[in-house]
């Protein structure tokens, strides 16, 4: 199980052919890159903060979730902070096992999972101003005013 | 007590990266959040959304502070990329 | 849209840079590889064999679908042909687009539709025997006895 | 009719990978495949599941054959990989 914070560009082929082993017969890989544009607004470059320990935890956690509701053999997730410019990856998460359906479910839950419980934040600066990326709410245990 | 507090995504427009809370009265985690409320009421929606580590653990509101705990507040996450749509 | 049948060792990472643009935000990719078994039996190389005009053309025809059914961006679909060894990639699916969601559902419904469609097949070669690989069943509409 | 028939997987367990038909009587991929079944009537259960491509197009029972046809026969798929179970 391969889980990481960086600075570095992602090495996605990598990451990848560490993950492959000769039981598997599928991979699945999200590769979630910096667009050119939101909603029409021009993207100059992304800076992607995070409550780094909390944030490994997290994505440990959700790894190790991850292969024990779905059966998979192994994942890889890898979460780039820093600066990243247009085209840049800034997750890449890799699924493995003999049979494919699991590695296609297990890949959306994690990177659907990533983006509501890991303590990782992106602000977009435009070429006409800058703004925090819009998060979906915490599942309703992790708000603290509850 | 003592406690370091780090503040992250659109909290970060009103706050900085982190402060130092040298004497803080309360002794709970919800006594924090109604103790920024107070601070930045501007900021009101945002109190509702958050959740708070504690010393890198998610806390609830019950969660009971000690003298130099590291308290983090989080909006909603953003990490990632692809938006779901 | 990039769609080919090639005896060559698949350059994945070339075909997923050739299709990324500025406007992507999410690429998912399928990866399916030559397992070293199938139900215990030890594969040792697999056999790969085609109609190739006719492959080709469904492989266009489901790529086509794919982008209007789904609103992809674009999309890549390799198979190899020929010999292949454990560890090597058979197919190659990739699916790039502003959004996650479609992409994950692009690229499962490709997967899926070609082993249902194009006529490509698979003969495992065990260290004790070879065997055709087992199809599903064509759509009814392609059953030539109905 | 003289047809060229090209025969896939399972198939060629039964048969070589062409063979010409040189006078083939019938005139619909119907009366090739129950000139085949008559053939290889061991292989059975396959007739009942093959797909017919003619000169690299899906046919149906009903396709009308012409002189110098090139017929495929495809038992069921079985390229890509990562089996779903």
């Amino acid at each position: 199980m391969h889980v990481e914070l960086t600075r570095e560009v992602i090495d996605a082929e990598g990451v990848v052919r560490a993950l492959k082993q000769g039981s598997d017969g599928a991979v699945t890989v999200f590769d979630g890159i910096v667009r050119d544009n939101t909603r029409g607004r021009q993207t100059q470059r992304l800076e992607y903060t995070a409550l780094e320990p909390l944030a490994l935890t997290e994505m440990r956690r959700l790894c190790e979730e991850a292969v024990e509701r779905f059966g998979v053999r192994d994942v890889a997730l890898v979460h780039r902070l820093g600066d990243l410019v247009v085209g840049e990856t800034s997750v890449l998460i890799a699924v493995a096992s003999a049979h494919r359906g699991v590695t296609f479910e297990a890949c959306r839950w994690l990177i659907d999972t990533l983006k509501k419980t890991v303590p990782i934040y992106k602000r977009e600066i435009f070429v006409d101003g800058a703004e925090w990326g819009h998060g979906e709410p915490f599942p309703p245990e992790l708000v603290a005013s509850r | 007590m003592r406690l370091e507090v780090l503040f992250f995504g659109v909290l970060r427009d009103r706050f900085s990266e982190r402060e130092e809370l040298l004497q803080f009265p309360g002794s709970t985690v919800a006594e924090l959040l109604r103790y920024y409320r107070a601070v930045a009421p501007e900021s009101a929606g945002i109190w509702e959304t958050i959740a708070v580590a504690v010393n890198q653990q998610y806390a609830t509101a019950a969660t009971v502070l000690r003298d130099g705990d590291e308290v983090a507040l989080l909006p909603p996450v953003s990490g990632g990329a692809g938006d779901a749509r």
